[in-house]
C-alpha cells in the first residue's frame, strides 16, 4: 500500500547533518535512526542504542543494537557513530549544523564493535538526549571506515557532500523506509526497509509531497490527492471536525509562544515614558502579564488548537513546575500601573513574524488589543521571518513575540536559551533578546545542567522555572497543538515533537 | 438601345449615425453602357465614394441600402446574395481605392495578394494563377514583374502600388472597373502615367470605367460622360463636353469659376459663397439654395433630374450660351 | 453646429462617455465607492484600526450577529474581531489609497521623463527609454516583490513600490504621444510663434497627450489595487493591522475551507466590484478618447 | 536584423549587469540570512562559524566581487539553505514554470484570438458584448483569489481534478513533464487555466482591438472587393495584421506569466521556480535569488529574441525595410 | 528690383543619421548598414522682393516644405544663408533674430492638425501676441476680434474650439494666428491643399485680399500648378532639392524652358473640352538619399546627353529675369 502525506515544509537537504531544522530530521528520521530516540511524549527511548548509562558524572556508556543492518545490508557498528561524529562538523555550506549537540562529547572508545563509551569535559546530563538529535550514517558507504575520534577534528580524506545524498547515493541508513526518489519541491518517494530491525511499517511506498500553502493542503486532503496532512490551518479544524471522511490527531507540542519582555535601559519601540523603560518595573511586566488572557487567545485565535501556557513546558515534560501558575486580571493590571507610575500606560510597539508559528501575527494582535485594553497603547509590528529575526537580535523591539520548542525535550533547554544571561562561547542565553541578567538564576541553572541526576536535576529546573517566571521575564502565551488530520481508516499517535513519521502511520484497526 | 451594362436607380444608402441617419448616397440614379468612362465628381463628403460601394455591396455598418435598385447585366446586385455579389466583385466588377498606400494588405507579398484574387474565381493551379498575375503586372507597366511579384507593399513606390492595385483589378477583365480618385494621392507625373494606362486598357479592352473624384481637370480629359454630385444627388450629369462648355446647375458652374486656371490670373475667383453643408440637416428641397443666387421660394422643392443626355436638377438653370468669364 | 449651447471638449467627453450604460454604472459605483472610502469614519460602526474597539471575543462571528458594543455585524467579523463591514470601507480605503496614490506618483515621474524623452531627443531621449524598456522588460510583480522585501512593509513602502514599477508606462505612454503630437502642425505652429519652450510643451504638448494617459491611469489605478493585494498575499504587502482590500482577502484566504466563508468572500467581492468599475470606467474611456474609433 | 540583435544583447547585458547589481545590494540590505538559518540554540562560536561558512564574514564588495568572478564562471554561488548550486537549484525547478507557463500561454492565444476577432468583427452583437464583460472581469480578479475559488470548484466540491502538486512526470529530452501522462495533464489543467485568465483577456482585447483597427482599413475593404471568402479576409487578411501587436505584448507577458506564476504556484503547490524564488527571498538565500532573476532576465532576452524574429516574419515592412525597430 | 526682403543663398538641408555604437560593431561584422544622409534641399538661392508672391511647386518630397520651413526658423539650416531685410539672421543678435522670426510667419496645410484642438480660438490667436508683449492682456480679446474680422471670421465664434469649425473656417483661424503677430512675409505650405475647390477658391481671394491690405509677401507653396500660376507673381520649380527653373509666371507657363518644367505643366490635368491622350514622362523621382550625379533630371529627361550625368547645370539666367538650370540652354 501507498501512504501520501502533504507535508507543511520541505527539507532543505536530505544530508541529515546539513541543517537542523524541522522538516530536515522529520526526513531522516525516517532512513537514519539515531542512537537514542523520543517516543509520542518525547520521552527517551532506546534506538540504536539498545540502553545506556552514565558510568560517572563524566562518563557515559553505550550498549548498540546487534540486529542492525544498514539498507545495503552491512552491519551497524561504533564505528558509524564515531564516523558520524566525526562528520558533523564538516558539512560544507552547513547554515546550521548539529555540532551544538557534539560539542559535549571530549572522547569516544570503542571497547567492541557495539559498545561506545563516551567522556565529556564536565558534568553533561543532557547527552543522551542530544544524541537524540542526529542520525548516524554508514561509515562503510562513505568510506569512512577508519576515522577516528579526535576532539580537535578528526581526519579523513574526504567528506561525503550533501549533493551525494541529495541523489541518493549516500541515503544509505538504518531506518524503517529506503529511499527511492526525490524530486526538490515535488516529492520524496520511500519504499519500505525490508530488513528493519523494528516494527515492520504498514506500507510499501510512501510518499511525501510539501504542499506549504495551508489551503491547498487541506484541499489536497479533501480532494483525496494526499492521504494524510501535517498541521491543517487552525481555521479549518471545524470544517475538518465535520468532514465524516477525515480523522484527526493532536498533540500538545514542546513548543511555547511567549512575549519577551526587554528591559534594555533605553527601549526601542516604546514611547510616552520620556525615554525610560517601564518594563525595569517588574510591576509593569506583572501587569502585561496580567492583561493577557491566553484563554480568549487559545479559543479564539486558535480555534482552541493550542493549550493556555504558564511557563516553558507544558505539565509533563521533565522540568515543569506545576506550582507555577499565570492570572488574567485587567483590573489588576491597571492598577500595578497606576502605582508603578503610568496610570496613562504608555506607547508600545510589539514585535512578531508574520510567517513563522501558527497564526503569529493574529495572536499578536489579540496581545495587542489586550495591552491596549489596560491602557498600553500597542501597534503591532509584523513582519517576514527574516525581517523579524534580524530586528529582534539586535534588540530593536522592546517587546517581541516569539516561539520556542524544546528539542531535548527538557525545561533546561528554554531557560539556557531565553533567560540565561548571554554568555557567548558557552551557549547561554542564545536568545535572551531583552538584557535581562539574574546572576542568581544563572547560577541555579549552572547546578541543573551539571547534575547528571535526573531528580535531582528536575528539582533544581524546577526552581529555575519559578525564578524565571516570577521575574516575568518571558510572558508565555500557549503551547502549539499539533495536528494531523489524515483520511478515515488512518490512525497516528500524536507526536510532541511534531514529527510526522509515516511509520508510524498505521490503518486503523476494524 | 441596348441595355446598358449598369444602371443605378434612386440608390439610397443612409448610415446609422449617433447624431441621426446620414443619408450619404440619396436617390442617386445614373446609367453606364459598355466601354464607356462615367466621371463621377464632387465635393468631399457628397457621396461619391458611398455610391461606388453601395454598387457592390461593400457599404459597413451602420451603413446600408435604403432603397433603390443597382442593376447589373440586368440583375439587381442590391437584392442579390452576398454569395451572388461575391461572384461578381472582382471578377465581373472590379474596384480600386484611392490611397495606395492603404489598399494592399502591408503583411501580404504582391503575389499571395493577386494569387488569391485568381483563385477566388477560377479554379486552376496555383503556377497558373501566378502566371496571370505576372502577365497583369506587366500589363500595367511593371518592369520585370517577376521578380516584383515577391515583394512586399511597402517595397513599391506609390505610384507602383496602385498598378498592381489596377493590375489586380484587371486579372479576370472586369466589364466595370469602379475607381474611387486612383489618383488622388499621386504626383502629377505619375498621375498622368496611371491615366495612360488606363485610357489604354479601357480602349484595349472595352472595359467600362465609374470613374469617382474630385478633380474636374481629370475628367474633363478622361470620362465620356460625367455627373456631377452635391450633397447624395446628381445635380448635373451629361456629355464632358456639354457640361464642361454650358454648365446648366449653379452648382457646377460655381465648380468650374472656381478652378483658378479657369481666371485670368490675378483677379479674385469667383468662388461659391458658403461652405458645404453638414449631410445631417440639409435644408429642405434643392440642397444647395443657402449657397445659390439664383434661389428663390420654389427652391424649397427638390427639382427632377431629367432622364436625357445633359440634364440638371435646378428650377433656374443658366441659359446654355452665358459661359463664364474663363474663356 | 448649433451655436447657442457652447461645446468644450470636456463636455462633449462626458457626452460620449454617458452613452454606455454600463460605463456611467461604473462610474456611478466608483464614485459611491470613493465617498465610502473617504468618509469610512463616518460609514463605518467601527474604527478597525483602534484595537481598543477590538475585542477578540467577538472574532469570526457570522453575518447579522449582534456585537458587543451595540451594533449588529452585518458582514460578521474576522478573525480579530473586526467587524467586516468596517473593515471593509478602511480597506477600501487603504487600496484606493495604494492605487490612486502609487499612480500619481507613477504619474507625476512618468509624465515628466517621457515629455523630457520626447521633447529633448536624441541621446537624453535615448538613455531615457532604454532605463524604461529594462524597467517593462522585467515583470512588475518581481521588482514589487524585491522592492517590497527590500523596504519592509507599510502602506507608504506598497506606493512606492508600485510607483517604482509603474512610472515607466507613462513615460513611454507619454514619450510615444508627445511624439506623435510634437510632429503635428500646430505644435510647429507655436514653434513659429516663437514662444517659449516650456509654455509649448505644458499648454500644447501635454494636455495633447493626456488622453492615452488618462486610460493608462485608469487601467493601472486598478492594476495597483490588484497588485497590492497579491503582494499582501503572498505576505510583503500592507502591514495585517492597517488591512487593505487585499489584505483582508489574504487573510480570509484561509478561512477559504472553513466554514467561514465571509471573511473571504465579502471583501474579495468589494475588491472585485471596485476594480470592475475602474475598467468599465477606463474601457470606455478609451473607446471615447480614442480618435480612431471615434466615427 | 543583425544590428537588431546586436541592439537587443547589449542591451540585455546592461539589464543583467544592472539587475545583478540591484539584486545583490538590494537582498544584502534586507537582513542577515544567519538570522533565519541557524538553530536558535546555537551559540556565537557556531554562529562564527556559520557564517565564515557561508562567506557573509566579508564585507559586500568583496561578496559581490566573488559572486561576479564565479558568475563569469557560470557559478552562481551556493544555496544558503539547500547547500547545492544556486542555478542548479533554479534550472530543475525551470521545466515546471516553464510549462506552466507555456499551457497558460497556449491557452490565452488560443482560445483569447478566436474570441477577440470574434468580439472585434461584432462589436456590437451579444457574444462580442459577453466577450468584452468577460474579459473585463478576467483582467479583474486578482489571481490568488481565482486559484483559490477554482481549487473550491473543481476539486473539494466537484473532485474532478487534482488540488495541487504536478502529478506524475513522464521524461523527455532528459526533462520530466507532467503533460505527458494523464494524471500530470489533470494536474496541470486547473493551474494554467488559473495563470491563463488574466492574458487570456489581454489577448481578447488585444485581438478585438486590433480587429477593430484593421476591420476599418482600406485594404480589408479591398480585399472583398476582389470577391475574396470572408474566411479568407477574416482569417489572413485581418488575422495576419492583428498578430503583429498581439505577438509583440505576448513576448512581453510570457516574461510576466513566468514572474506571475509566483502566485499561481504557491496557490496551487506547483513545485516550480515561482514557489522557490518566494521561499528564497523570505529565507535570504541570497544566491538563490540572484540565480533566479538572473535566469529570468536571460530568459526575457531569449524571449524579446525570438519574438522580434517572429515579429519580422509577420512584419515584411521590419524584416526588409532593414530599418530599426 | 529693389532691396529683396528676404533672400536666401545657397541654403541646404541635409537629413543625416549617423551610425550608432552598435550599428558600427555590427557593420565590422557584415552588417548592410551606413550613415545616411538625405539632401532634402541643396543649395538653393531665391530673393523675394517686398510685396511679392513666389510660388514654389513641385512633386512630393522635392523639398519644397522644408526649404518653407528653414526660412520660416522651424529647421537650421545644413548650409547657406538666410537675410532678412538684407541682414544674415545668423548676423542679427539673439532679440533681432527673435523680431525677425515673428515677421516671418507661416500657414500650414492641415487645417485640423494646425489647431491646438485643446484651444479656443481667442488662445490659438491671442496667445502669441499676449505672449510677446504686442498687445496688451486686457486688449487681446478686441484684438483678437479684429483679426477674425479680417479673415472673414465672425469674432462671436471666439469662444469656440477648433472641431467646431469646418475645414475652410479653420484654415481661416490658421491665418489669422500667423496674422496676429503682424507679419511681413508669410510662407504658405500647401495651405489650400486640403480644401475642396469651392473653398479653396475663397481661401485663395483671401490671401490675394490680404496681399494688398496688410502689404504682405509670400513663398506660395503648392503643387497645384493652377493655384500658383493664379496667385503668383514669380514661380520657381523644384526637383530633387534644386530649383531647376525661376521665371515669373505667365512667362514660365507660356513657355517653360526646363524639360522637367515642360513635362510638368504638360501632365496637369487641366479642365478642357475634348479628350486627352495621356504621354507621360517616364519613372519616378529618385530617392533624395542618393540623388543621381550630374543634372538631377537626366534620368527621366527625354533630352538627356551624356554631359547631363556628369555635370550638373547650375541655374543661369537664360533671359531677362528668367532662370533655368539645364544643359540645353548651352547648346543652343
Ligand atoms: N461609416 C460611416 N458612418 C457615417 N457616415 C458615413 C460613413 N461613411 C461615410 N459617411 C458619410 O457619408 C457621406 C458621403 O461620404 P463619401 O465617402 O461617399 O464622400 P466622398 O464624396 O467620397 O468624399 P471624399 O471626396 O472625401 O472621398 C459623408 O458625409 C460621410 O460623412
Ligand atoms: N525631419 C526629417 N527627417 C528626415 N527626412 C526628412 C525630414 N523632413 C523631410 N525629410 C525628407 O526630405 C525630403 C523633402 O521633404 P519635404 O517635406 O520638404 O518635401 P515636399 O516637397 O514638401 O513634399 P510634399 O509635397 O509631399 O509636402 C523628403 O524626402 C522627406 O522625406
Ligand atoms: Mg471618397
Ligand atoms: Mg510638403
Ligand atoms: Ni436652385
Amino acid at each position: 500500500a501507498t501512504l501520501t502525506i502533504g507535508t507543511s515544509a520541505e527539507p532543505s537537504s536530505l544530508d541529515p547533518h546539513y541543517h537542523n531544522l524541522g522538516p530536515n530530521t522529520r526526513a531522516r528520521k525516517h532512513v537514519f535512526k539515531s542512537l537514542v530516540g523520543f517516543d509520542a511524549k518525547m520521552r527517551l527511548q532506546p534506538e540504536l542504542a539498545e540502553s545506556w548509562r552514565a558510568v560517572d558524572d563524566t562518563t557515559w556508556e553505550f550498549k548498540l543494537r546487534r540486529d542492525v543492518k544498514f539498507h545495503d545490508g552491512s552491519p551497524f557498528t561504533a564505528q558509524d557513530v564515531v564516523y558520524t561524529v566525526c562528520r558533523i562538523p564538516n558539512v560544507a555550506n552547513s547554515p546550521s549544523s548539529f555540532t551544538v549537540y557534539t560539542k559535549g562529547i571530549a572522547a569516544i572508545e570503542m571497547p567492541d564493535p557495539h559498545t561506545l563509551v563516551i567522556k565529556t569535559a564536565k558534568p553533561y546530563p543532557l547527552l543522551p538526549a542530544e544524541l537524540a538529535t542526529f542520525g548516524i550514517i554508514s561509515a562503510k558507504a562513505a568510506g569512512g571506515e577508519q576515522v577516528t575520534f579526535d576532539k580537535a577534528g578528526c581526519k579523513a580524506d574526504s567528506w561525503p557532500t550533501s549533493q551525494a545524498f541529495n541523489d541518493g547515493t549516500l541515503m544509505v541508513g538504518t531506518g524503517p523506509f529506503k529511499h527511492k526518489e526525490y524530486v526538490k519541491g515535488g516529492r520524496q518517494v520511500l519504499e519500505r526497509n525490508p530488513d528493519y530491525w523494528g516494527p515492520k511499517p504498514a506500507w510499501d511506498t510512501v510518499v511525501f509531497r510539501p504542499i506549504t500553502s495551508d489551503g491547498p493542503r487541506v484541499a489536497a486532503l479533501l480532494a483525496g490527492d494526499v492521504d494524510m496532512i501535517e498541521t491543517p490551518p487552525v481555521q479549518d479544524m471545524e470544517r475538518l471536525k465535520g468532514t465524516p471522511s477525515v480523522t484527526l490527531a493532536q498533540a500538545q507540542s514542546a513548543r511555547v509562544i511567549y512575549l519577551a519582555l526587554g528591559v534594555q535601559d533605553t527601549p526601542p519601540t516604546i514611547t510616552g515614558t520620556d525615554g525610560k523603560n517601564p518594563l525595569k518595573d517588574p510591576r509593569v511586566r506583572e501587569a502585561l502579564s496580567l492583561a493577557v488572557d491566553r484563554d480568549a487567545i487559545v479559543k479564539r485565535v486558535m480555534q482552541g488548537v493550542a493549550e493556555p501556557a504558564n511557563q516553558f513546558l507544558p505539565a509533563g515534560f521533565f522540568g515543569n513546575n506545576p506550582d507555577v501558575k499565570v492570572h488574567t486580571d485587567a483590573a489588576k493590571a491597571k492598577k500595578l500601573l497606576e502605582e508603578a507610575g503610568y496610570p496613562k500606560g504608555f506607547q508600545l510597539t510589539l514585535g512578531t513574524p508574520n510567517d513563522r508559528y501558527i497564526n503569529d501575527d493574529k495572536v499578536a494582535q489579540a496581545v495587542a488589543q489586550m495591552f491596549t485594553r489596560i491602557g498600553v497603547q500597542t501597534k503591532v509590528d509584523a513582519t517576514t521571518a527574516n525581517v523579524f529575526f534580524s530586528k529582534r537580535n539586535k534588540q530593536e523591539y522592546s517587546v517581541f513575540l516569539a516561539g520556542w520548542q524544546a528539542d531535548s525535550g527538557e525545561m533546561s533547554s528554554p531557560l539556557k536559551a531565553l533567560v540565561a544571561t548571554p554568555i557567548k562561547d558557552k551557549g547561554y542565553g542564545t536568545t535572551n533578546y531583552t538584557s535581562w541578567s539574574d546572576p542568581e538564576f544563572d547560577g541555579m541553572l549552572e547546578t541543573a545542567l551539571a547534575t547528571v541526576d535526573d531528580a535531582q536535576r528536575e528539582k533544581l529546573l524546577q526552581a529555575a522555572v519559578k525564578r524565571a517566571m516570577d521575574a516575568t521575564i518571558i510572558v508565555p502565551l500557549h503551547y502549539e497543538v499539533t495536528v494531523w488530520a489524515m483520511k478515515k481508516g488512518l490512525s497516528y499517535e500524536p507526536r510532541a515533537d511534531q514529527y510526522t513519521l509515516a511509520a508510524k502511520v498505521v490503518p486503523a484497526q476494524p | 438601345m441596348t441595355q446598358p451594362l449598369l444602371r443605378v436607380e434612386n440608390l439610397q444608402t443612409h448610415f446609422a449615425t449617433r447624431a441621426g441617419t446620414v443619408k450619404a448616397v440619396d436617390g442617386v440614379s445614373f446609367d453606364l453602357r459598355r466601354g464607356e468612362i462615367l466621371g463621377l465628381v464632387g465635393e468631399s463628403g457628397s457621396g461619391k465614394s458611398v455610391t461606388g460601394q453601395s454598387i457592390l455591396g461593400l457599404v459597413d455598418p451602420p451603413g446600408r441600402i435604403a432603397g433603390g435598385r443597382v442593376l447589373f447585366d440586368g440583375e439587381d446586385l442590391v437584392t442579390a446574395g452576398e454569395k451572388r455579389l461575391r461572384a461578381i466583385r472582382g471578377r465581373r466588377i472590379a474596384m480600386i481605392f484611392q490611397d495606395p498606400m492603404m489598399t494592399l494588405n502591408p503583411v501580404l507579398s504582391v503575389e499571395t495578394q493577386m494569387v488569391e484574387a485568381v483563385l477566388a474565381h477560377d479554379k486552376v493551379g496555383r503556377a497558373e494563377a501566378r502566371r496571370r498575375s505576372r502577365d497583369a503586372l506587366g500589363r500595367v507597366g511593371i518592369a520585370s514583374p517577376e521578380e516584383r511579384l515577391a515583394a512586399y507593399p511597402h517595397q513599391f513606390s506609390g505610384g507602383m502600388r496602385q498598378r498592381v492595385a489596377i493590375a489586380i483589378a484587371l486579372l479576370h477583365s472586369p466589364d466595370l472597373i469602379l475607381a474611387d480618385e486612383p489618383t488622388t494621392a499621386l504626383d502629377v507625373t505619375i498621375q498622368a502615367q496611371i491615366l495612360f494606362e488606363v485610357q489604354t486598357l479601357c480602349r484595349d479592352t472595352g472595359t467600362a470605367l465609374l470613374w469617382v473624384t474630385h478633380d474636374l481637370a481629370v475628367v474633363s480629359a478622361l470620362a465620356d460622360r460625367v455627373a456631377v454630385m452635391y450633397a447624395g444627388r446628381i445635380v448635373e450629369t451629361g456629355p464632358i463636353a456639354d457640361v464642361i462648355q454650358a454648365p446648366r446647375h449653379p452648382y457646377t458652374r460655381g465648380l468650374l469659376d472656381s478652378v483658378p486656371s479657369r481666371n485670368r490670373r490675378g483677379v479674385p475667383l469667383r468662388s461659391i459663397p458658403g461652405m458645404t453643408p453638414s449631410v445631417l440637416d440639409l435644408p429642405k428641397g434643392c440642397a444647395f439654395q443657402p449657397r445659390c443666387g439664383r434661389a428663390d421660394a420654389a427652391c424649397a422643392v427638390m427639382p427632377e433630374l431629367p432622364e436625357n443626355g445633359h440634364a440638371w436638377r435646378c428650377w433656374h438653370p443658366h441659359d446654355a450660351d452665358a459661359r463664364g468669364a474663363a474663356a | 453646429m448649433s451655436a447657442a449651447r457652447e461645446e468644450t471638449p470636456l463636455r462633449r467627453l462626458a457626452r460620449d462617455f454617458a452613452r454606455s450604460r454600463v460605463a456611467v454604472i461604473g462610474l456611478a459605483v466608483l464614485v459611491l465607492v470613493m465617498l465610502a472610502a473617504v468618509f469610512a469614519q463616518v460609514v463605518a460602526p467601527q474604527d478597525p484600526y483602534d484595537l481598543a474597539q477590538l475585542d477578540i471575543m467577538d472574532s469570526l462571528q457570522p453575518p447579522g450577529t449582534a456585537g458587543g458594543a451595540g451594533w449588529t455585524y452585518w458582514l460578521g467579523t474576522d478573525d480579530q474581531g473586526r467587524d467586516l463591514w468596517s473593515a471593509i470601507f478602511f480597506g477600501l480605503r487603504t487600496s484606493l489609497e495604494v492605487g490612486i496614490l502609487a499612480t500619481l506618483i507613477a504619474l507625476a515621474v512618468g509624465v515628466a521623463v517621457g515629455m523630457l524623452a520626447a521633447y529633448a531627443g536624441g541621446a537624453v531621449d535615448g538613455a531615457i527609454m532604454r532605463l524604461v524598456d529594462i524597467q517593462l522588460s522585467f515583470p512588475a510583480i518581481l521588482i514589487a516583490l524585491i522592492l517590497l522585501a527590500l523596504l519592509g512593509k507599510g502602506v507608504d513602502k506598497v506606493i512606492v513600490a508600485l510607483a517604482a514599477v509603474q512610472w515607466a508606462y507613462y513615460a513611454r505612454t507619454v514619450r510615444g504621444s508627445a511624439l506623435v503630437e510634437r510632429r503635428k502642425e500646430y505644435v510647429e505652429a507655436a514653434r513659429c510663434l516663437a514662444l517659449p519652450h516650456h509654455r509649448i510643451m505644458l499648454r500644447h504638448l501635454l494636455p495633447n497627450c493626456l488622453p492615452p494617459l488618462i486610460v493608462v491611469a485608469t487601467v493601472q489605478v486598478a492594476h495597483a489595487i490588484a497588485l497590492e493585494a497579491t503582494l499582501s498575499f503572498l505576505g510583503v504587502g500592507v502591514p495585517v493591522t492597517e488591512p487593505s482590500l487585499g489584505m483582508l482577502i489574504a487573510s480570509g484566504y484561509g478561512f477559504m475551507l472553513s466554514g467561514n466563508y465571509w471573511v473571504a468572500l465579502f471583501p474579495g467581492v468589494a475588491l472585485l466590484v471596485v476594480i470592475v468599475a475602474i475598467n468599465l470606467v477606463g474601457d470606455r474611456l478609451r473607446d471615447v478618447l480614442n480618435p480612431r474609433l471615434s466615427h | 536584423m543583425i544590428v537588431f540583435i546586436l541592439r537587443r544583447l547589449t542591451q540585455s547585458a546592461v539589464v543583467i549587469a544592472a539587475m545583478a547589481v540591484l539584486v545583490f545590494t538590494g537582498i544584502f540590505a534586507i537582513g542577515n540570512p544567519i538570522d533565519v538559518l541557524i538553530s536558535p540554540e546555537a551559540d556565537e562560536v557556531e554562529r562564527a562559524a556559520a557564517i565564515a561558512r557561508l562567506g557573509l564574514d566579508q564585507p559586500m564588495h568583496v561578496q559581490f566581487a566573488r559572486f561576479v568572478e564565479s558568475a563569469v564562471g557560470g557559478d552562481l554561488g551556493t544555496s544558503f539553505v539547500h547547500g547545492v548550486p544556486a542555478l542548479g537549484l533554479v534550472l530543475q525547478r525551470f521545466p515546471a514554470t516553464l510549462e506552466l507557463a507555456l499551457a497558460a500561454m497556449l491557452l490565452a492565444v488560443l482560445l483569447g484570438i478566436p474570441l477577440g476577432l470574434w468580439a472585434g468583427l461584432k462589436p456590437d452583437s451579444v457574444a462580442g458584448r459577453v466577450i468584452m464583460t468577460g474579459s473585463i472581469l478576467g483582467f479583474s480578479l486578482p489571481t490568488f483569489w481565482v486559484g483559490m475559488m477554482l481549487i473550491m470548484a473543481f476539486a473539494v466540491q466537484l473532485g474532478w481534478l487534482p488540488a495541487g502538486g504536478r502529478g506524475q512526470t513522464a521524461s523527455l529530452f532528459g526533462v520530466q513533464w507532467s503533460f505527458l501522462t494523464r494524471d500530470g495533464l489533470a494536474h496541470l489543467i486547473l493551474p494554467a487555466i488559473n495563470l491563463a485568465t488574466f492574458k487570456l483577456s489581454l489577448v481578447i482585447r488585444l485581438a478585438r482591438a486590433g480587429t477593430r483597427e484593421v476591420a476599418l482599413q482600406d485594404y480589408v475593404k479591398f480585399a472583398r472587393a476582389k470577391g475574396l471568402s470572408p474566411a479568407r479576409v477574416v482569417g489572413v487578411h485581418i488575422l495576419k495584421n492583428i498578430m503583429i501587436p498581439v505577438v509583440t505584448v505576448l513576448g512581453l507577458e510570457l516574461g510576466s506569466v513566468i514572474a506571475f506564476s509566483v502566485v499561481t504556484e504557491s496557490v496551487f503547490a506547483w513545485p516550480g521556480m515561482g514557489k522557490l524564488l518566494i521561499e528564497s527571498i523570505l529565507q535570504l538565500d541570497r544566491p538563490v535569488v540572484v540565480a533566479y532573476l538572473l535566469l529570468t532576465v536571460l530568459l526575457f532576452v531569449v524571449i524579446n529574441l525570438v519574438v522580434d524574429l517572429i515579429y519580422s516574419m509577420l512584419d515584411p515592412r521590419i524584416r526588409l525595410g532593414g530599418g530599426r525597430a | 528690383m529693389t532691396r529683396p526682403i528676404l533672400a536666401v543663398s545657397g541654403l541646404s538641408k541635409r537629413f543625416e543619421r549617423k551610425l550608432d555604437v552598435v550599428e558600427r560593431f555590427a557593420r565590422r561584422l557584415g552588417a548592410s548598414v551606413d550613415d545616411s544622409v538625405l539632401h532634402a534641399v541643396s543649395g538653393v538661392d531665391l530673393a523675394v522682393a517686398e510685396g511679392e508672391v513666389v510660388g514654389l511647386v513641385g512633386e512630393s518630397g522635392c523639398g519644397k516644405s522644408t526649404l518653407g520651413r528653414m526660412v520660416a526658423g522651424l529647421l537650421t539650416p545644413s548650409d547657406g544663408s538666410i537675410q532678412w531685410r538684407g541682414t544674415d539672421l545668423r548676423d542679427l543678435p539673439p532679440a533681432g533674430r527673435h523680431e525677425a522670426n515673428l515677421k516671418i510667419q507661416m500657414v500650414f496645410q492641415d487645417p485640423m492638425a494646425s489647431l491646438n484642438p485643446r484651444l479656443r480660438v481667442a488662445d490659438i490667436i491671442g496667445e502669441a501676441p499676449v505672449v510677446h508683449g504686442l498687445v496688451p492682456r486686457r486688449e487681446a480679446a478686441e484684438a483678437v476680434a479684429e483679426m477674425m474680422r479680417t479673415v472673414g471670421l465672425d469674432p462671436g465664434y471666439m469662444r469656440r474650439y477648433p472641431h467646431q469649425f469646418s475645414g475652410g473656417q479653420r484654415q481661416r483661424i490658421g491665418i489669422a494666428r500667423a496674422l496676429a503677430v503682424k507679419p511681413d512675409f508669410l510662407v504658405c505650405d500647401e495651405s489650400v491643399a486640403a480644401l475642396d475647390v469651392s473653398i479653396q477658391a475663397q481661401i485663395i481671394n483671401l490671401f490675394m485680399r490680404l496681399r494688398e491690405e496688410l502689404r504682405l509677401t509670400y513663398l506660395f507653396i503648392s503643387h497645384d500648378l493652377g493655384v500658383v500660376q493664379h496667385i503668383s507673381d514669380r514661380t520657381a520649380i523644384m526637383y530633387l532639392g534644386r530649383i531647376v527653373e525661376l521665371a515669373p509666371t505667365p512667362e514660365l507657363f507660356a513657355a517653360p524652358n526646363h524639360p522637367y518644367a515642360r513635362a510638368l505643366l504638360d501632365e496637369a490635368p487641366r479642365v478642357t473640352l475634348e479628350k486627352r491622350r495621356f504621354a507621360p514622362i517616364r519613372g519616378e523621382i529618385p530617392s533624395p538619399l542618393n540623388p543621381p550625379a550630374g543634372c538631377p533630371f537626366h534620368p527621366r529627361c527625354p533630352h538627356a546627353m551624356p554631359r547631363c550625368s556628369q555635370e550638373r547645370p547650375d541655374l543661369r539666367e537664360v533671359a531677362p529675369a528668367r532662370w533655368s538650370a539645364c544643359h540645353l540652354n548651352d547648346t543652343l
